[in-house]
């Protein structure tokens, strides 16, 4: 018998233009939890994905308890006891919560049909211990990226399996999921479940796993002990150079309110909300997922229609009926759904980039070639995406990555109001502080930047102003400069609707 | 939003769209016409109906992968075709004659399925659009262009008999569309009700999420096929009974276009993933009753053309604006 | 185009040579049982007269009208040929595809008005129409009825071919004394499916009965006898194909329909052949050769089945 | 992946597959028989293609938006009979004959692209089906149901008139071609060189994104769908010229299923996002060349639709297997 459950060695996979793993080894042990970390692009889910039989290797060997598997397709391995909450949601958004949980493993009646209500009760179950309380039988569709991501993490841990995978589960949930997901994860190891973690939030690492391993450029660097490392020695060995302090905020001046909102009601989702938010500052908007605070967004920058409300753009009222004429007044909306609503995912890198100010570039009324393939090269390098050129389809970068194109594509914009929907999804510690420089460099230039984001070390770490929601509401305003109640702890108490004291 | 309730127990609630727009036809032909709505009228409407609705049921499994079969009308005449040239050449006994037709509808749904799964077409309109073409040619060369008649009594059963008079309400109904009931029946429990079922709803949905859970999708792609081929086959028999010719120039009739009307009128969608059962009957008894009732006022083709056309759209345009209605309501009702 | 010139020199040459005659026929469509019996006969004149090649194309199916515009520019331009028998699905746009043509061109089945058409072989279908149209108000008369009603089951609307049944049939009708429902046109796309659902509605409108259906071809008439089969009302019903093919033949034996016009295919397809091979030989021939139509019914309609399964040999 | 790169400069190479299947057809064709490889035939192959080129036009600006015109044809025909109601109405002015036809095919566009985006309708293929019906009938009303002939010169000259003998090597050249040619340059350098173009592509791959990027995919929709209504009155016009007749019942012909066939060959998919003009006028000329060639040899019907039906499959084939290929290469080269 080997000491590991699951074992890799030597695999190696290519794509066109990519060596996405190269000699790449992992070992997982019975009852441990594992974290995988690296650079956005290191090969992270195409190592998992090998794992689980979606993508063949060229060369190497799997090993599941010791003996030898080779798999052909997601079915063999889920045979084998390993189960997977990919990367990218995978929602059935037609069908219901029920059946995408129990997607190819239903529970069928003795009669051979499928049993929907005994499903159903499971699914309301299983929910429910993630901490949402949902009716199953809706269509998937109609709910939020949290509980689609809490879906993704019900339909693994569902099936009997030695071994679950998670790749990036953590990057769409709030504080609350996060920590529920956490303690559900030591049930299951206590259950002598193995399970791999791939995270980009150092901490959570720190908090949760036995051991991780470390991979750069699709190759091993090393596995430690999580004892025996630390966030420095971490992000040396996964970037391969030292980094300085994550949270360098500019000292930037108050200027002008560039965007105010009063009273913005729609339907049974935002209740009268008003805020101010000023140029050369960043506005941290913090609360539970679920909370509005996308609608909100939505609302103002025209997607969804509004039942009331105003909106002042530089002191003057602006009616705002489509995202259009929301760019043409200088807002832009870096959504946090990337591949519903960021990313035309055929189309290249270069078209991507260039996408929301399609005029700007523009000579006469052809597209300028030259400047978009300048702007191409410079976005490229100055936010590190890792792409074989800029010509390669969106949709096949890495989930980091493409997360960048989306950033710069906004960057592109000349808007003066930037709201960012959680802008560092999916993001790796190294490029997070580029996207940081990104918004210093804004505020820097006296434009205003609104940052909605679920991660608290972020909201603290950037924001000059938060404002915190809940169902709808705005339940607290907290400036940068109040010592007292400007900490994690107020913050989450105004989120749970809880009163600070003044 | 109602458009995501697949598993709703009344699948009919959500059609409730084109219910409306059939029943507003019906009232309106009542009234316009005084032999629409006899007994003996609304028996010629479900013969009418049975063919397209077997096609239909073949081409909803297809739309519901987000694919599309073109070929449903050329393979119904191609296997009525097989069926002649059994004839032609001196076979006549029914069974084996049924046997054929359906084993050549069959073939060709799964040939269809093959070139989708295994050469990797691109999009199934391509491969069955093809296919189309080769079977229409095939329908010609294996009766020689000739127009054949005389099949037996038993094999033109299925599409001309109906129960006798003497049956109380039901006199009249046609046994043609008592199997468009068993296989309506059976086809939607085992979409709503199998495994098999609902994973062809996954893979029409989202492609990517069903290959992550393990489901073979060319498999799954293959059966979608096949069964099309199957309900294009028994379409080519009550195809014989009803006209009680086989004749292969008539594989370019719209047949592909008047089931994909239905099953959009019906609520399905080229997107793939959306498609009842019970929707797709009413979508293909909308239009048999338009042409019913166009044929019994005997207005001109132009006319027909032109009814017909606005009738497609203002079904779907129905059913669109009372979903539409809906999520508004259903929005501010949430204040 | 000096290179073209030579071609046509060439084969020009091989043809008056070894008295080699190439024909090529165009026919509306080789798919269909009629236009089979055509082929046949333009077929049985090559097979008959050594010399003699012929090459029969058509359409793809008798509603293919820029197809067969298409065939017709291909073949006119290709030099493989010395004279076109044409049998025009749309003659008025065969008109300009034509206009100019040095070589024989002889119209079959349908005239196309052009000075370059120097025949034209066939019955019409308008007249063929006009004599089934009369002899269905006969039949219909000795069958007993005296409200002599006639409903037209149809091709395509617009089509050619259809139009010219139509008016025949009409003119036939009413002037042996019937009425010819004009406003009750059904159009069923020369379809046995749809003429089987035209006549369903025929029924409803006409509850006791009509004496005469008359139809744009056999499949229609035979599936519109299956839509009124076992109807009182309708068990004296004239039912008139068109085409006269072996099946409408074993309906008529059967009892299932009551006669059919026959064009006489066979001989069209021989007469037009003969004609476009005499033209090319420099003969003068005539502009109108009349290859006859007939009545198909219960007395002649063994004999014609016999005769068209020869045809086939 | 090539079929990424939109704005390759030569589009050409991403073909490759489909020219083969020209090449080949071609070089097959001109040894199978000495009459395909003349000059008048290589001009007729022009002069057949070019109704079918401009249909295919607009269609692959549809399919690029992942939606699909299917009332091309009988919008075509619409405007023959239009202009054919003003020769019945006795008026001969050319101009006024063009612009009533091309004003026709534009606004016929503008509402099927209305439909789709201010009423909502969920695909195209509903709409667009429902005005093939109501345009047929149109077309059959404005003439009466009858054939209108006798168009002035200037209208069928489009449509009939070739370079003059006496032009070296392309004496006999099609002028209708030469407009498909300066329409296809045109369109292809909008497509890949301006805002508008590009926009098109990212509304048919993911048209929320497109419009949370601040392109209005309405407008953008409504644009192509009216552009496709510009193409097929073209289309009229040449036709009037081909033809020299106006009538209702040509709407009964299958140009839309031709245009969808060429695009696809050329590399569009139902899908959207992708296409090229180029790739398009390759599929246009390979249906030609096939249906030409097969008239050569005097195959009959049956074979005819048999090898178009395979040529369409294997056209296809070719270009997915050659994209395989080059991945797989690419794939082992990387280092
Ligand atoms: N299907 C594919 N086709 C081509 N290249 C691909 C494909 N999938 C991944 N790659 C490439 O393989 C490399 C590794 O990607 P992978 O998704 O494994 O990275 P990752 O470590 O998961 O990154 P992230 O943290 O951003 O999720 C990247 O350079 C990516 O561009
Ligand atoms: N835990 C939950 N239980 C029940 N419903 C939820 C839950 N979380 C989210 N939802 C529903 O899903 C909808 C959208 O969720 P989503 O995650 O997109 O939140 P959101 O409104 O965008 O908030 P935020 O951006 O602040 O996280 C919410 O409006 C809510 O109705
Ligand atoms: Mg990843
Ligand atoms: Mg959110």
């Amino acid at each position: 018998m080997s000491d590991y459950v699951v074992e890799l060695k030597g695999v190696t996979k290519r794509f066109p233009g990519v060596v996405a793993l190269d000699n790449m080894s992992l070992s997982v042990k019975p009852g441990e939890i594992l974290g995988l970390i690296g650079e956005n692009g290191a090969g992270k889910s195409t190592l998992i994905k090998v794992l689980t039989g979606v993508y063949q290797a060229e060369e190497g060997k799997v090993y599941v308890s010791g003996t030898e598997h080779h798999f052909k397709n997601p079915n063999d391995s889920a045979a084998a006891g390993i189960a997977c909450v990919y990367q990218e949601l995978n929602i059935e958004k037609l069908l219901s919560v029920t059946d995408n949980i129990f997607i190819n493993k239903w529970m069928k009646k003795k009669s051979g049909f499928l049993d929907y209500s005994a499903m159903n009760a499971r699914a309301k179950e299983v929910m429910e211990s993630l901490g949402i309380d949902i009716d199953p039988s809706k269509a998937a569709g109609t709910f939020g990226m949290g509980v689609q991501q809490m879906i993704e993490i019900a339909k693994a841990i569902l099936i009997d399996a030695k071994m679950i995978i998670m790749d990036e589960p953590t990057s769409s949930l709030g504080e609350k999921e996060v920590e529920l997901l956490m303690k559900i994860c030591r049930k299951l190891k206590d259950r002598g479940i193995s399970i791999v973690f791939v995270s980009h939030k150092l901490e959570e690492l720190f908090e949760l796993c036995d051991r991780v391993t470390v991979m750069r450029d699709g190759e091993h660097i090393w596995t430690k002990e999580i004892s025996e490392t630390d966030n420095d020695d971490l992000i040396t060995a996964m970037v391969g150079r030292s980094m300085d302090q994550l949270f360098v905020k500019a000292e930037t001046t108050k200027g002008e309110c560039a965007l105010r909102v009063e009273n913005i009601k729609e339907g049974g989702v935002l209740h009268d909300v008003s805020f101010e938010a000023y140029n050369g500052q960043i506005l941290g908007f913090a609360g539970l997922v679920g909370a509005g605070r996308t609608e909100l967004m939505r609302a103002i920058f025209g997607a969804d229609p509004i039942d009331g409300g105003k909106i002042f753009i530089n002191g003057k009222e602006e009616k705002i009926r489509s995202p259009k004429e929301a760019i043409r007044k200088g807002i832009a909306f870096l959504t946090e759904d990337r591949k519903g609503q960021g990313l035309v995912l055929g189309q290249s890198v270069q078209m991507n980039l260039i996408l929301a100010n399609l005029k700007g570039f523009c000579k006469g009324i052809f597209i300028d070639d030259k400047k978009v393939r300048e702007t191409g090269e410079e976005n490229v390098k100055s936010l590190r995406i890792k792409t074989p050129s800029q010509d390669e389809i969106v949709g096949q970068l890495s989930g980091g990555n493409q997360q960048k194109v989306v950033i710069g594509k906004w960057i592109n914009s000349d808007a003066n109001i930037f709201i960012f929907d959680e802008p560092t999804r999916g993001i790796d510690v190294g490029a997070k502080v580029e996207v940081y420089n990104v918004m210093n460099t804004l505020t820097e230039a006296g434009k205003c930047v609104i940052m909605i984001s679920s991660e608290m070390p972020e909201i603290l770490g950037m924001s000059d102003r938060v404002i915190v929601m809940r169902e709808g509401r705005i339940m607290a305003t907290i400036n940068r400069g109040d010592l007292k109640n400007f900490n994690q702890e107020d913050i989450m108490k105004a989120a749970w609707g809880g009163k600070i004291d003044e | 939003m109602s458009k995501g309730k697949l598993k709703s127990k009344n699948g009919l609630a959500d059609r409730l769209g084109s219910l409306g727009a059939l029943l507003v036809l019906c009232i309106v032909l009542s009234f316009a016409t005084s032999s629409f709505l006899t007994q003996s009228n609304i028996m010629n409407i479900f013969k009418q109906t049975s063919v397209n609705a077997l096609i239909s049921t073949g081409m909803l499994v297809c739309l519901i992968t987000a694919g599309i079969d073109l070929s449903v009308g050329a393979n119904a005449i191609f296997c009525t075709c097989m069926m002649g040239m059994l004839l032609q050449k001196g076979v006549t006994n029914p069974l084996i004659m049924i046997l054929v037709g359906i084993g050549s509808g069959i073939l060709v749904g799964f040939i269809n399925g093959t070139l989708l799964t295994r050469l990797h077409l691109p999009h199934p309109f391509v491969s069955t659009l093809g296919m189309k073409n080769v079977l229409w040619g095939m329908a010609l060369l294996v009766v020689n262009s000739q127009i054949v008649s005389g099949f037996p009594k038993q094999v033109t059963w299925l599409g001309s008999s109906t129960l006798p008079a003497s049956v109380p309400v039901l006199g009249g109904f046609p046994i043609s569309f008592i199997l468009v009931i068993i296989i309506f029946i059976i086809m939607g429990i085992f979409l709503s009700k199998t495994a098999l079922g609902r994973s062809i709803y996954c893979v029409g949905g989202n492609p990517e999420a069903a290959r992550l859970s393990g489901i073979q999708s060319a498999n799954v792609l293959t059966f979608c096929y096949t069964l099309s081929g199957l309900m294009s086959a028994l379409a080519a028999i009550v195809l014989v009974g009803r006209g009680g010719i086989a004749n292969g120039a008539n594989a370019i009739q719209p047949y592909d276009t008047d089931a994909i009307a239905a099953c959009i009128i019906g609520g399905a969608s080229f997107m793939g993933g959306k498609g009842t059962m019970s929707g797709t009957l009413i979508g293909a008894l909308i239009i048999t009753v338009i042409r019913n009732g166009l044929q019994l006022l005997s207005v001109s083709t132009a006319v027909q053309n032109i009814v017909i056309g606005l009738v497609i759209i203002l079904a779907v345009l129905l059913d669109v604006t009372r979903e539409r209605m809906d999520a508004r309501a259903r929005r501010l009702a949430a204040k | 185009g000096g290179k073209k010139e030579e071609v046509k020199e060439d084969t020009k040459e091989a043809a008056t040579g070894g008295d080699e005659v190439s024909v090529n026929v165009i026919l509306k469509t080789t798919a269909s049982e009629y236009w089979g019996y055509v082929m046949a006969g333009c077929e049985a004149y090559a097979k008959d007269n050594a010399n003699v090649k012929v090459d029969v194309q058509g359409a793809s199916s008798e509603t293919a009208y820029d197809e067969q515009l298409n065939i017709i520019e291909t073949n006119l331009a290709s030099d493989q040929y010395d004279g076109f028998v044409i049998a025009p699905l749309q003659a008025d746009m065969v008109v300009q595809q034509i206009a100019g043509q040095a070589k024989p061109i002889i119209a079959v089945d349908t005239d196309i008005d052009a000075p370059e058409v120097l025949s034209f072989v066939g019955t019409g279908n308008e007249e063929a129409a006009y004599s089934g149209g009369k002899t269905a108000v006969e039949m219909a008369k000795e069958a007993g009825w005296d409200d002599l009603k006639a409903i037209a089951i149809s091709g395509v609307e617009g089509d050619s071919t259809a139009t010219a049944r139509l008016t025949g049939y009409q003119k036939g009708i009413e002037e042996a004394g019937g009425e010819f429902l004009k406003d009750e046109i059904q159009y069923a796309d020369a379809v046995a499916d749809k003429a089987y659902a035209s006549m369903e509605a025929v029924i409803q409108n006409h509850p006791k009965g009509v004496a005469m259906i008359v139809c744009n071809n056999d499949d229609m008439a035979i599936a519109a006898a299956r839509a009124a089969a076992g109807n009182e009302a309708y068990k004296n019903t004239i039912f008139v194909g068109f085409d006269g093919i072996q099946s409408a033949c074993e309906a008529i034996l059967a009892g299932e329909e009551t006669m059919s016009v026959a064009q006489n295919a066979y001989d069209m397809g021989y007469k037009a052949v003969e004609a476009c091979v005499k033209a090319i030989q420099g003969n003068e021939i005539e502009s109108f050769i009349d290859s006859g139509s007939s009545i198909v019914n219960k007395d002649n309609a063994q004999e014609q089945l016999d005769t068209l399964k020869s045809y086939l040999k």
